[in-house]
Protein backbone atom coordinates (compact mmCIF):
# COMPACT_ATOMS: atom_id res chain seq x y z
CA UNK A 1 0.00 0.00 0.00
CA UNK A 2 1.15 3.67 -0.67
CA UNK A 3 4.02 2.35 -2.54
CA UNK A 4 2.80 1.40 -5.66
CA UNK A 5 3.08 4.38 -8.48
CA UNK A 6 -0.23 4.55 -10.39
CA UNK A 7 1.35 7.38 -12.28
CA UNK A 8 4.44 9.78 -12.70
CA UNK A 9 5.59 12.77 -14.60
CA UNK A 10 8.94 14.44 -14.58
CA UNK A 11 9.85 17.48 -15.64
CA UNK A 12 11.96 20.51 -15.80
CA UNK A 13 11.48 23.99 -16.73
CA UNK A 14 13.69 26.85 -17.04
CA UNK A 15 14.12 28.89 -14.18
CA UNK A 16 11.56 31.66 -15.14
CA UNK A 17 9.07 33.53 -13.42
CA UNK A 18 6.92 32.64 -16.61
CA UNK A 19 7.11 29.05 -16.23
CA UNK A 20 5.75 29.32 -12.46
CA UNK A 21 2.23 29.64 -14.22
CA UNK A 22 3.21 26.46 -16.22
CA UNK A 23 4.04 24.38 -13.24
CA UNK A 24 0.81 24.92 -11.82
CA UNK A 25 -1.18 24.82 -14.96
CA UNK A 26 0.90 21.17 -14.75
CA UNK A 27 -0.22 20.12 -11.45
CA UNK A 28 -3.55 20.73 -12.27
CA UNK A 29 -3.46 18.67 -15.26
CA UNK A 30 -2.21 16.34 -13.38
CA UNK A 31 -4.52 16.14 -9.62
CA UNK A 32 -7.39 16.21 -12.42
CA UNK A 33 -6.88 12.10 -13.65
CA UNK A 34 -8.07 11.58 -9.77
CA UNK A 35 -11.58 12.62 -8.16
CA UNK A 36 -10.58 15.85 -6.55
CA UNK A 37 -12.68 18.51 -5.79
CA UNK A 38 -12.33 22.19 -7.05
CA UNK A 39 -10.92 22.87 -3.24
CA UNK A 40 -8.65 20.56 -3.33
CA UNK A 41 -7.14 21.32 -6.94
CA UNK A 42 -6.93 25.17 -5.64
CA UNK A 43 -4.53 24.17 -2.89
CA UNK A 44 -2.63 21.76 -4.64
CA UNK A 45 -2.20 24.75 -7.42
CA UNK A 46 -1.65 27.66 -4.40
CA UNK A 47 1.28 25.01 -3.02
CA UNK A 48 3.16 24.17 -6.02
CA UNK A 49 3.21 27.58 -7.05
CA UNK A 50 4.67 28.51 -3.96
CA UNK A 51 7.61 25.94 -4.27
CA UNK A 52 8.37 26.65 -7.66
CA UNK A 53 8.24 30.71 -7.38
CA UNK A 54 10.92 30.40 -4.61
CA UNK A 55 13.12 27.94 -6.28
CA UNK A 56 13.08 31.03 -9.13
CA UNK A 57 12.95 34.04 -6.68
CA UNK A 58 15.21 32.49 -3.65
CA UNK A 59 17.22 29.84 -5.28
CA UNK A 60 18.34 31.05 -8.56
CA UNK A 61 16.99 34.85 -7.67
CA UNK A 62 18.61 37.18 -9.58
CA UNK A 63 21.60 35.00 -11.50
CA UNK A 64 18.64 34.00 -14.45
CA UNK A 65 21.12 32.35 -16.32
CA UNK A 66 20.08 29.64 -19.26
CA UNK A 67 21.25 26.66 -16.72
CA UNK A 68 19.38 27.50 -14.08
CA UNK A 69 16.29 24.47 -14.40
CA UNK A 70 14.02 23.22 -12.07
CA UNK A 71 12.95 20.30 -11.90
CA UNK A 72 9.15 19.23 -11.08
CA UNK A 73 7.83 15.75 -10.27
CA UNK A 74 4.50 14.32 -9.69
CA UNK A 75 3.48 10.83 -8.70
CA UNK A 76 0.41 9.91 -8.34
CA UNK A 77 0.66 6.78 -5.55
CA UNK A 78 -2.45 4.67 -4.62
CA UNK A 79 -2.88 7.13 -1.54
CA UNK A 80 -1.31 10.11 -2.11
CA UNK A 81 -0.30 12.87 -4.79
CA UNK A 82 2.89 14.07 -4.46
CA UNK A 83 4.98 16.46 -5.87
CA UNK A 84 8.86 17.74 -5.74
CA UNK A 85 10.13 20.65 -6.66
CA UNK A 86 14.08 20.59 -7.06
CA UNK A 87 16.30 23.47 -7.59
CA UNK A 88 19.85 23.82 -8.05
CA UNK A 89 20.29 27.11 -6.50
CA UNK A 90 21.56 28.56 -3.54
CA UNK A 91 20.19 26.25 -0.87
CA UNK A 92 18.62 27.37 2.69
CA UNK A 93 20.98 28.30 5.45
CA UNK A 94 18.32 27.39 8.64
CA UNK A 95 15.46 25.77 7.56
CA UNK A 96 13.59 25.40 10.54
CA UNK A 97 13.52 29.42 10.67
CA UNK A 98 12.41 29.73 6.78
CA UNK A 99 9.68 27.71 7.91
CA UNK A 100 8.46 30.29 10.29
CA UNK A 101 5.14 31.68 9.39
CA UNK A 102 6.21 35.63 8.07
CA UNK A 103 9.72 34.46 8.43
CA UNK A 104 11.59 36.05 4.84
CA UNK A 105 15.27 37.15 3.48
CA UNK A 106 13.37 39.42 1.27
CA UNK A 107 11.51 42.61 3.08
CA UNK A 108 9.40 42.76 0.00
CA UNK A 109 7.85 39.56 0.86
CA UNK A 110 5.63 38.11 3.32
CA UNK A 111 7.05 35.01 4.12
CA UNK A 112 3.80 32.85 4.03
CA UNK A 113 5.24 30.30 1.00
CA UNK A 114 5.83 27.86 3.56
CA UNK A 115 3.06 28.75 6.03
CA UNK A 116 0.70 27.80 2.83
CA UNK A 117 2.15 24.63 1.62
CA UNK A 118 1.78 23.42 5.09
CA UNK A 119 -1.68 24.42 5.36
CA UNK A 120 -2.88 23.05 1.75
CA UNK A 121 -0.90 19.79 2.04
CA UNK A 122 -0.82 16.84 4.07
CA UNK A 123 3.24 16.09 4.26
CA UNK A 124 5.72 18.87 3.75
CA UNK A 125 9.76 17.95 3.76
CA UNK A 126 12.21 20.35 2.88
CA UNK A 127 15.47 19.30 2.34
CA UNK A 128 18.31 21.71 1.68
CA UNK A 129 22.45 22.46 1.10
CA UNK A 130 23.94 25.56 0.72
CA UNK A 131 24.89 26.50 -2.37
CA UNK A 132 23.72 22.87 -3.39
CA UNK A 133 20.35 23.73 -3.62
CA UNK A 134 16.76 22.98 -2.04
CA UNK A 135 14.49 19.96 -2.39
CA UNK A 136 10.41 20.60 -1.81
CA UNK A 137 8.53 17.03 -1.10
CA UNK A 138 4.37 17.64 -0.69
CA UNK A 139 1.89 15.40 -0.55
CA UNK A 140 -1.97 14.92 -0.01
CA UNK A 141 -3.41 12.45 0.80
CA UNK A 142 -6.11 10.58 -1.15
CA UNK A 143 -9.50 9.20 0.30
CA UNK A 144 -9.36 5.38 -0.13
CA UNK A 145 -11.76 4.32 -3.17
CA UNK A 146 -13.15 0.87 -2.98
CA UNK A 147 -12.25 -0.84 -5.97
CA UNK A 148 -15.34 -2.72 -8.07
CA UNK B 1 -2.17 39.47 -16.12
CA UNK B 2 -4.24 42.49 -17.20
CA UNK B 3 -4.68 45.81 -15.14
CA UNK B 4 -6.61 48.26 -16.10
CA UNK B 5 -6.71 51.71 -13.66
CA UNK B 6 -9.28 54.19 -13.72
CA UNK B 7 -9.63 57.48 -11.60
CA UNK B 8 -13.82 57.37 -10.07
CA UNK B 9 -14.71 59.83 -7.74
CA UNK B 10 -11.12 60.54 -6.57
CA UNK B 11 -10.72 56.61 -6.18
CA UNK B 12 -7.63 54.62 -8.12
CA UNK B 13 -10.13 52.00 -9.30
CA UNK B 14 -7.71 49.08 -10.46
CA UNK B 15 -9.10 46.18 -12.40
CA UNK B 16 -7.35 43.16 -12.59
CA UNK B 17 -7.72 39.89 -14.99
CA UNK B 18 -5.56 37.22 -14.78
CA UNK B 19 -3.32 34.84 -12.05
CA UNK B 20 -1.65 37.15 -9.60
CA UNK B 21 1.72 35.12 -9.19
CA UNK B 22 4.87 35.85 -9.20
CA UNK B 23 4.61 37.69 -13.27
CA UNK B 24 1.45 38.70 -12.23
CA UNK B 25 2.53 40.34 -8.96
CA UNK B 26 5.26 41.93 -10.76
CA UNK B 27 3.05 43.85 -13.78
CA UNK B 28 0.56 44.70 -10.77
CA UNK B 29 3.05 46.94 -8.84
CA UNK B 30 4.65 48.75 -11.60
CA UNK B 31 0.90 49.67 -13.07
CA UNK B 32 -0.42 50.43 -9.81
CA UNK B 33 2.62 52.66 -8.34
CA UNK B 34 2.61 54.51 -11.87
CA UNK B 35 -1.15 55.08 -11.23
CA UNK B 36 -0.61 56.55 -7.92
CA UNK B 37 2.32 58.25 -9.05
CA UNK B 38 0.33 60.20 -11.64
CA UNK B 39 -2.85 60.90 -9.53
CA UNK B 40 -1.64 61.20 -6.20
CA UNK B 41 -4.88 59.30 -5.07
CA UNK B 42 -5.15 58.44 -1.64
CA UNK B 43 -7.77 55.95 -2.25
CA UNK B 44 -7.64 52.55 -3.64
CA UNK B 45 -10.26 50.26 -4.96
CA UNK B 46 -9.59 46.84 -6.35
CA UNK B 47 -11.94 45.07 -8.79
CA UNK B 48 -10.32 41.03 -8.31
CA UNK B 49 -13.68 40.33 -10.51
CA UNK B 50 -11.16 38.37 -13.04
CA UNK B 51 -8.69 37.12 -10.56
CA UNK B 52 -9.24 33.32 -10.11
CA UNK B 53 -5.75 32.93 -8.74
CA UNK B 54 -3.09 34.24 -6.38
CA UNK B 55 -0.47 33.20 -4.27
CA UNK B 56 1.52 34.83 -1.67
CA UNK B 57 3.61 37.01 -4.35
CA UNK B 58 0.02 38.23 -4.82
CA UNK B 59 -1.20 38.64 -1.50
CA UNK B 60 2.74 40.52 -1.22
CA UNK B 61 2.04 43.39 -3.65
CA UNK B 62 -1.76 44.14 -2.75
CA UNK B 63 -0.60 44.30 1.02
CA UNK B 64 2.66 46.55 -0.45
CA UNK B 65 -0.04 49.05 -1.63
CA UNK B 66 -2.22 49.15 1.09
CA UNK B 67 1.10 50.19 3.02
CA UNK B 68 1.97 52.50 0.67
CA UNK B 69 -1.74 54.61 1.01
CA UNK B 70 -1.80 53.59 4.62
CA UNK B 71 0.74 55.98 5.43
CA UNK B 72 -1.05 59.14 3.97
CA UNK B 73 -4.47 57.77 5.83
CA UNK B 74 -5.79 55.92 2.44
CA UNK B 75 -7.82 53.27 2.10
CA UNK B 76 -8.32 50.27 0.00
CA UNK B 77 -11.36 48.65 -0.63
CA UNK B 78 -11.69 44.92 -2.60
CA UNK B 79 -14.95 44.19 -4.80
CA UNK B 80 -15.70 41.35 -6.35
CA UNK B 81 -14.01 38.72 -4.38
CA UNK B 82 -13.85 35.09 -6.10
CA UNK B 83 -14.14 32.43 -3.00
CA UNK B 84 -10.74 30.45 -3.48
CA UNK B 85 -8.94 33.91 -3.22
CA UNK B 86 -11.12 34.79 -0.55
CA UNK B 87 -9.92 32.03 1.11
CA UNK B 88 -6.15 32.67 0.83
CA UNK B 89 -6.86 36.65 2.02
CA UNK B 90 -8.57 34.83 5.28
CA UNK B 91 -5.41 32.53 5.90
CA UNK B 92 -3.44 35.85 5.23
CA UNK B 93 -5.33 38.01 7.60
CA UNK B 94 -5.52 40.37 5.01
CA UNK B 95 -9.27 40.36 5.89
CA UNK B 96 -8.76 42.77 8.56
CA UNK B 97 -7.01 45.57 7.29
CA UNK B 98 -9.54 45.94 3.64
CA UNK B 99 -13.03 45.82 3.51
CA UNK B 100 -14.31 43.61 0.83
CA UNK B 101 -17.85 44.50 -1.21
CA UNK B 102 -20.26 42.93 -3.80
CA UNK B 103 -19.68 45.45 -6.72
CA UNK B 104 -17.64 48.26 -7.86
CA UNK B 105 -20.71 50.77 -7.33
CA UNK B 106 -21.29 49.28 -3.67
CA UNK B 107 -17.62 50.16 -2.86
CA UNK B 108 -17.40 53.52 -4.52
CA UNK B 109 -19.80 54.73 -2.64
CA UNK B 110 -19.17 53.52 0.38
CA UNK B 111 -15.42 53.82 0.74
CA UNK C 1 17.97 34.40 -35.33
CA UNK C 2 16.07 31.39 -35.01
CA UNK C 3 18.75 29.75 -32.25
CA UNK C 4 18.22 31.50 -29.28
CA UNK C 5 16.01 29.81 -27.01
CA UNK C 6 13.62 31.61 -24.95
CA UNK C 7 12.12 29.51 -22.85
CA UNK C 8 12.43 25.57 -22.47
CA UNK C 9 10.44 22.61 -20.76
CA UNK C 10 11.22 19.41 -20.58
CA UNK C 11 9.50 16.17 -19.74
CA UNK C 12 9.03 12.52 -19.27
CA UNK C 13 5.67 11.10 -18.69
CA UNK C 14 4.66 7.60 -18.21
CA UNK C 15 2.82 5.98 -22.04
CA UNK C 16 -0.43 5.74 -20.78
CA UNK C 17 -3.52 6.69 -22.50
CA UNK C 18 -4.26 9.37 -19.41
CA UNK C 19 -1.22 11.39 -20.02
CA UNK C 20 -1.88 12.19 -23.63
CA UNK C 21 -4.37 14.77 -22.43
CA UNK C 22 -1.56 15.96 -20.07
CA UNK C 23 0.77 16.32 -22.44
CA UNK C 24 -1.72 18.31 -24.65
CA UNK C 25 -2.44 21.00 -21.65
CA UNK C 26 0.80 20.62 -21.07
CA UNK C 27 1.56 21.85 -25.41
CA UNK C 28 -1.12 24.51 -24.59
CA UNK C 29 -0.38 26.15 -21.09
CA UNK C 30 3.86 26.57 -22.77
CA UNK C 31 2.25 28.01 -26.40
CA UNK C 32 0.29 30.51 -24.28
CA UNK C 33 3.16 32.81 -22.87
CA UNK C 34 3.19 34.18 -26.37
CA UNK C 35 0.31 35.78 -28.14
CA UNK C 36 -1.40 32.71 -30.36
CA UNK C 37 -4.69 32.50 -31.79
CA UNK C 38 -7.07 29.90 -29.94
CA UNK C 39 -7.16 28.45 -33.55
CA UNK C 40 -3.50 28.26 -33.28
CA UNK C 41 -3.40 26.50 -30.07
CA UNK C 42 -6.30 24.10 -31.57
CA UNK C 43 -3.50 23.42 -33.86
CA UNK C 44 -0.95 22.53 -31.66
CA UNK C 45 -2.68 20.53 -29.46
CA UNK C 46 -4.06 18.41 -31.56
CA UNK C 47 -0.47 17.70 -33.17
CA UNK C 48 1.02 17.13 -30.06
CA UNK C 49 -2.34 14.87 -29.16
CA UNK C 50 -1.79 12.73 -32.02
CA UNK C 51 2.13 12.36 -31.51
CA UNK C 52 2.19 11.40 -27.94
CA UNK C 53 -1.03 9.23 -28.92
CA UNK C 54 1.44 7.25 -31.74
CA UNK C 55 4.21 6.92 -28.99
CA UNK C 56 1.65 5.20 -26.27
CA UNK C 57 -0.48 3.05 -29.03
CA UNK C 58 1.65 2.23 -31.54
CA UNK C 59 5.33 2.50 -30.03
CA UNK C 60 4.81 0.99 -27.23
CA UNK C 61 1.64 -0.66 -27.88
CA UNK C 62 0.30 -3.44 -25.46
CA UNK C 63 3.54 -3.43 -23.80
CA UNK C 64 2.37 -1.13 -20.98
CA UNK C 65 5.10 -1.35 -18.20
CA UNK C 66 6.67 1.09 -16.07
CA UNK C 67 9.76 1.63 -17.29
CA UNK C 68 7.98 3.13 -20.61
CA UNK C 69 8.76 6.93 -20.57
CA UNK C 70 7.49 9.66 -22.90
CA UNK C 71 9.93 12.57 -23.82
CA UNK C 72 8.38 15.69 -24.64
CA UNK C 73 10.61 18.57 -24.87
CA UNK C 74 9.14 22.22 -25.95
CA UNK C 75 11.31 24.96 -26.93
CA UNK C 76 10.31 28.44 -27.51
CA UNK C 77 12.93 29.99 -30.10
CA UNK C 78 12.82 33.68 -31.31
CA UNK C 79 10.55 32.71 -34.63
CA UNK C 80 9.11 29.60 -33.48
CA UNK C 81 7.89 27.12 -31.26
CA UNK C 82 9.44 23.20 -31.17
CA UNK C 83 7.96 20.49 -29.99
CA UNK C 84 10.02 17.07 -29.80
CA UNK C 85 8.43 13.59 -28.58
CA UNK C 86 10.51 10.70 -28.37
CA UNK C 87 9.67 7.18 -27.28
CA UNK C 88 11.85 4.53 -26.91
CA UNK C 89 9.89 1.54 -28.35
CA UNK C 90 9.65 -0.27 -31.26
CA UNK C 91 10.13 2.44 -34.04
CA UNK C 92 8.68 2.64 -37.43
CA UNK C 93 10.20 0.21 -40.38
CA UNK C 94 9.14 2.35 -42.89
CA UNK C 95 8.42 5.93 -42.44
CA UNK C 96 7.73 7.45 -45.85
CA UNK C 97 4.82 5.13 -46.23
CA UNK C 98 3.94 5.56 -42.18
CA UNK C 99 2.97 9.05 -42.89
CA UNK C 100 0.90 8.95 -46.63
CA UNK C 101 -2.70 9.65 -45.43
CA UNK C 102 -4.57 6.42 -44.22
CA UNK C 103 -1.86 4.43 -43.64
CA UNK C 104 -2.46 2.75 -40.65
CA UNK C 105 -0.69 -0.58 -38.91
CA UNK C 106 -3.68 -1.20 -37.15
CA UNK C 107 -7.07 -2.02 -38.82
CA UNK C 108 -9.35 0.18 -36.66
CA UNK C 109 -7.10 3.58 -37.07
CA UNK C 110 -7.53 6.04 -39.89
CA UNK C 111 -4.39 7.14 -40.30
CA UNK C 112 -4.40 10.58 -39.92
CA UNK C 113 -1.83 11.31 -37.61
CA UNK C 114 0.88 12.39 -39.29
CA UNK C 115 -1.65 13.93 -41.67
CA UNK C 116 -2.91 16.16 -39.05
CA UNK C 117 0.74 16.90 -37.81
CA UNK C 118 1.29 18.06 -41.19
CA UNK C 119 -1.46 20.32 -41.84
CA UNK C 120 -1.10 22.06 -38.17
CA UNK C 121 2.54 22.61 -38.07
CA UNK C 122 5.15 24.20 -40.56
CA UNK C 123 7.61 21.92 -39.70
CA UNK C 124 7.63 18.20 -39.38
CA UNK C 125 10.61 15.71 -39.01
CA UNK C 126 10.43 12.33 -38.23
CA UNK C 127 13.06 9.85 -36.97
CA UNK C 128 12.73 6.16 -36.12
CA UNK C 129 14.66 3.29 -35.64
CA UNK C 130 13.32 -0.17 -35.48
CA UNK C 131 13.39 -1.59 -31.61
CA UNK C 132 15.25 2.23 -30.63
CA UNK C 133 11.98 3.96 -30.90
CA UNK C 134 10.76 7.26 -32.58
CA UNK C 135 11.43 11.35 -32.52
CA UNK C 136 9.21 13.64 -34.06
CA UNK C 137 9.88 17.19 -34.02
CA UNK C 138 7.35 19.65 -35.25
CA UNK C 139 7.11 23.18 -35.43
CA UNK C 140 5.18 26.46 -35.41
CA UNK C 141 6.66 29.55 -36.96
CA UNK C 142 6.00 33.05 -35.41
CA UNK C 143 5.05 35.93 -36.79
CA UNK C 144 7.80 38.22 -36.18
CA UNK C 145 7.35 40.48 -33.54
CA UNK C 146 8.70 44.01 -33.95
CA UNK C 147 10.29 44.36 -30.43
CA UNK C 148 9.54 47.90 -28.69
CA UNK D 1 -14.64 11.25 -21.46
CA UNK D 2 -18.88 11.34 -20.06
CA UNK D 3 -21.06 9.56 -22.48
CA UNK D 4 -24.81 9.84 -22.47
CA UNK D 5 -27.17 7.18 -23.86
CA UNK D 6 -30.43 7.58 -24.32
CA UNK D 7 -33.49 6.46 -26.98
CA UNK D 8 -35.63 8.81 -28.56
CA UNK D 9 -38.21 8.26 -31.02
CA UNK D 10 -36.10 4.55 -32.09
CA UNK D 11 -33.04 6.50 -32.39
CA UNK D 12 -29.91 6.04 -30.53
CA UNK D 13 -28.90 9.82 -28.96
CA UNK D 14 -25.13 9.88 -27.64
CA UNK D 15 -24.34 12.87 -25.12
CA UNK D 16 -20.59 13.14 -24.92
CA UNK D 17 -19.22 15.78 -22.29
CA UNK D 18 -14.93 15.55 -22.46
CA UNK D 19 -12.23 15.28 -24.63
CA UNK D 20 -12.78 12.59 -28.11
CA UNK D 21 -9.29 11.49 -27.85
CA UNK D 22 -7.48 8.47 -27.50
CA UNK D 23 -8.65 7.64 -23.49
CA UNK D 24 -12.03 9.66 -24.61
CA UNK D 25 -12.29 6.97 -27.63
CA UNK D 26 -12.38 3.81 -25.58
CA UNK D 27 -14.74 4.90 -23.02
CA UNK D 28 -17.12 5.55 -26.11
CA UNK D 29 -16.60 2.59 -28.39
CA UNK D 30 -17.16 0.51 -25.01
CA UNK D 31 -20.73 2.59 -24.15
CA UNK D 32 -22.24 2.82 -27.44
CA UNK D 33 -21.45 -0.70 -28.80
CA UNK D 34 -22.94 -1.81 -25.67
CA UNK D 35 -26.07 0.82 -26.35
CA UNK D 36 -26.48 -0.57 -29.70
CA UNK D 37 -26.32 -4.09 -28.59
CA UNK D 38 -29.17 -3.69 -25.99
CA UNK D 39 -31.18 -1.12 -27.97
CA UNK D 40 -30.76 -2.63 -31.24
CA UNK D 41 -31.02 0.92 -32.88
CA UNK D 42 -30.81 1.66 -36.26
CA UNK D 43 -30.01 4.88 -36.15
CA UNK D 44 -27.42 7.36 -33.89
CA UNK D 45 -27.55 10.95 -33.24
CA UNK D 46 -24.55 12.40 -32.02
CA UNK D 47 -24.83 15.16 -29.19
CA UNK D 48 -21.16 16.72 -29.70
CA UNK D 49 -22.13 20.25 -27.61
CA UNK D 50 -19.93 19.26 -24.96
CA UNK D 51 -16.85 18.30 -27.02
CA UNK D 52 -14.03 20.95 -27.62
CA UNK D 53 -11.41 18.30 -28.20
CA UNK D 54 -11.14 15.75 -31.18
CA UNK D 55 -7.96 14.43 -32.79
CA UNK D 56 -7.84 11.08 -34.93
CA UNK D 57 -8.59 8.45 -32.21
CA UNK D 58 -11.91 10.33 -31.62
CA UNK D 59 -12.30 10.42 -35.03
CA UNK D 60 -11.55 6.69 -35.49
CA UNK D 61 -14.14 5.94 -33.20
CA UNK D 62 -16.89 8.08 -35.01
CA UNK D 63 -16.28 6.55 -37.92
CA UNK D 64 -16.50 3.33 -36.46
CA UNK D 65 -19.33 3.55 -35.04
CA UNK D 66 -20.70 4.16 -38.28
CA UNK D 67 -19.41 1.52 -40.50
CA UNK D 68 -20.98 -0.73 -38.05
CA UNK D 69 -24.99 0.77 -38.67
CA UNK D 70 -24.20 1.48 -41.90
CA UNK D 71 -24.11 -2.07 -42.92
CA UNK D 72 -27.65 -2.51 -42.09
CA UNK D 73 -28.80 0.82 -44.06
CA UNK D 74 -28.55 3.05 -40.40
CA UNK D 75 -27.94 6.91 -40.69
CA UNK D 76 -25.66 8.95 -37.96
CA UNK D 77 -26.60 12.67 -37.71
CA UNK D 78 -24.76 14.87 -35.58
CA UNK D 79 -26.10 17.73 -33.51
CA UNK D 80 -24.21 21.00 -31.93
CA UNK D 81 -20.39 20.55 -33.71
CA UNK D 82 -17.96 23.43 -32.35
CA UNK D 83 -15.95 24.99 -34.53
CA UNK D 84 -12.57 23.61 -33.75
CA UNK D 85 -14.42 20.10 -34.03
CA UNK D 86 -16.07 20.72 -37.13
CA UNK D 87 -12.80 22.00 -38.56
CA UNK D 88 -11.57 18.13 -37.61
CA UNK D 89 -14.17 16.41 -39.13
CA UNK D 90 -13.55 18.50 -42.77
CA UNK D 91 -9.88 17.97 -43.03
CA UNK D 92 -10.76 14.15 -42.41
CA UNK D 93 -13.33 14.18 -44.87
CA UNK D 94 -16.16 13.22 -41.95
CA UNK D 95 -18.85 15.71 -43.55
CA UNK D 96 -19.30 13.43 -46.62
CA UNK D 97 -20.60 10.93 -44.49
CA UNK D 98 -22.73 12.92 -41.71
CA UNK D 99 -25.09 15.87 -41.55
CA UNK D 100 -24.75 18.14 -39.14
CA UNK D 101 -27.70 20.17 -37.43
CA UNK D 102 -27.87 22.92 -35.05
CA UNK D 103 -29.88 21.55 -32.27
CA UNK D 104 -30.76 17.88 -30.99
CA UNK D 105 -34.49 18.66 -32.10
CA UNK D 106 -33.64 19.61 -35.05
CA UNK D 107 -31.90 16.41 -36.27
CA UNK D 108 -34.29 13.80 -34.79
CA UNK D 109 -37.14 15.59 -36.77
CA UNK D 110 -35.14 15.19 -39.98
CA UNK D 111 -33.15 12.29 -39.51
N1 LIG E 1 14.17 27.21 -2.99
C1 LIG E 1 14.73 28.06 -2.11
N2 LIG E 1 16.04 28.38 -2.19
C2 LIG E 1 16.63 29.23 -1.31
N3 LIG E 1 15.96 29.81 -0.28
C3 LIG E 1 14.65 29.51 -0.13
C4 LIG E 1 13.98 28.64 -1.02
N4 LIG E 1 12.68 28.54 -0.60
C5 LIG E 1 12.58 29.32 0.49
N5 LIG E 1 13.75 29.91 0.80
C6 LIG E 1 14.02 30.82 1.94
O1 LIG E 1 12.97 30.65 2.89
C7 LIG E 1 12.34 31.90 3.14
C8 LIG E 1 10.87 31.69 3.46
O2 LIG E 1 10.18 31.22 2.32
P1 LIG E 1 8.62 31.45 2.16
O3 LIG E 1 7.93 30.97 3.39
O4 LIG E 1 8.18 30.84 0.89
O5 LIG E 1 8.43 33.03 2.12
P2 LIG E 1 8.81 34.12 1.01
O6 LIG E 1 8.92 33.47 -0.32
O7 LIG E 1 7.68 35.08 1.07
O8 LIG E 1 10.11 34.76 1.43
C9 LIG E 1 12.62 32.74 1.92
O9 LIG E 1 12.55 34.11 2.18
C10 LIG E 1 14.03 32.28 1.54
O10 LIG E 1 15.01 32.93 2.30
N1 LIG F 1 5.82 6.46 -32.32
C1 LIG F 1 5.61 5.46 -33.19
N2 LIG F 1 6.16 4.24 -32.99
C2 LIG F 1 5.94 3.23 -33.86
N3 LIG F 1 5.17 3.34 -34.95
C3 LIG F 1 4.58 4.52 -35.20
C4 LIG F 1 4.76 5.63 -34.35
N4 LIG F 1 4.07 6.67 -34.86
C5 LIG F 1 3.49 6.23 -35.98
N5 LIG F 1 3.79 4.92 -36.22
C6 LIG F 1 3.37 4.11 -37.37
O1 LIG F 1 2.91 4.96 -38.40
C7 LIG F 1 1.56 4.66 -38.76
C8 LIG F 1 0.82 5.89 -39.17
O2 LIG F 1 0.67 6.77 -38.08
P1 LIG F 1 -0.52 7.84 -38.06
O3 LIG F 1 -0.47 8.63 -39.33
O4 LIG F 1 -0.44 8.61 -36.80
O5 LIG F 1 -1.86 6.98 -38.10
P2 LIG F 1 -2.56 6.03 -37.01
O6 LIG F 1 -2.08 6.42 -35.65
O7 LIG F 1 -4.02 6.29 -37.21
O8 LIG F 1 -2.19 4.62 -37.35
C9 LIG F 1 1.00 3.95 -37.55
O9 LIG F 1 -0.10 3.12 -37.87
C10 LIG F 1 2.21 3.17 -37.03
O10 LIG F 1 2.37 1.98 -37.73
Amino acid sequence: MGTRIKNQIKFTILSLNENVSFARAAAAAFAAQIDLTLTEIDEIKVAVSEAVSNAVIHGYGEDNQQENYIELIMILYLDKLEFTIIDRGKGIANIEEARQPSFSSDPERMGLGFVFMESFMDELEVKSEIKQGTTVRMAKMLAPVTEH
Amino acid sequence: MKVVTVMKQGVLVIRLEGELDVCGANQFRAAVDKALDETGAKHILLNMQGVAFIDSSGLGVILGRYKRIDQFGGKMVIAHLEPQVQRIFELAGLMKIVTIYESEEEALELI
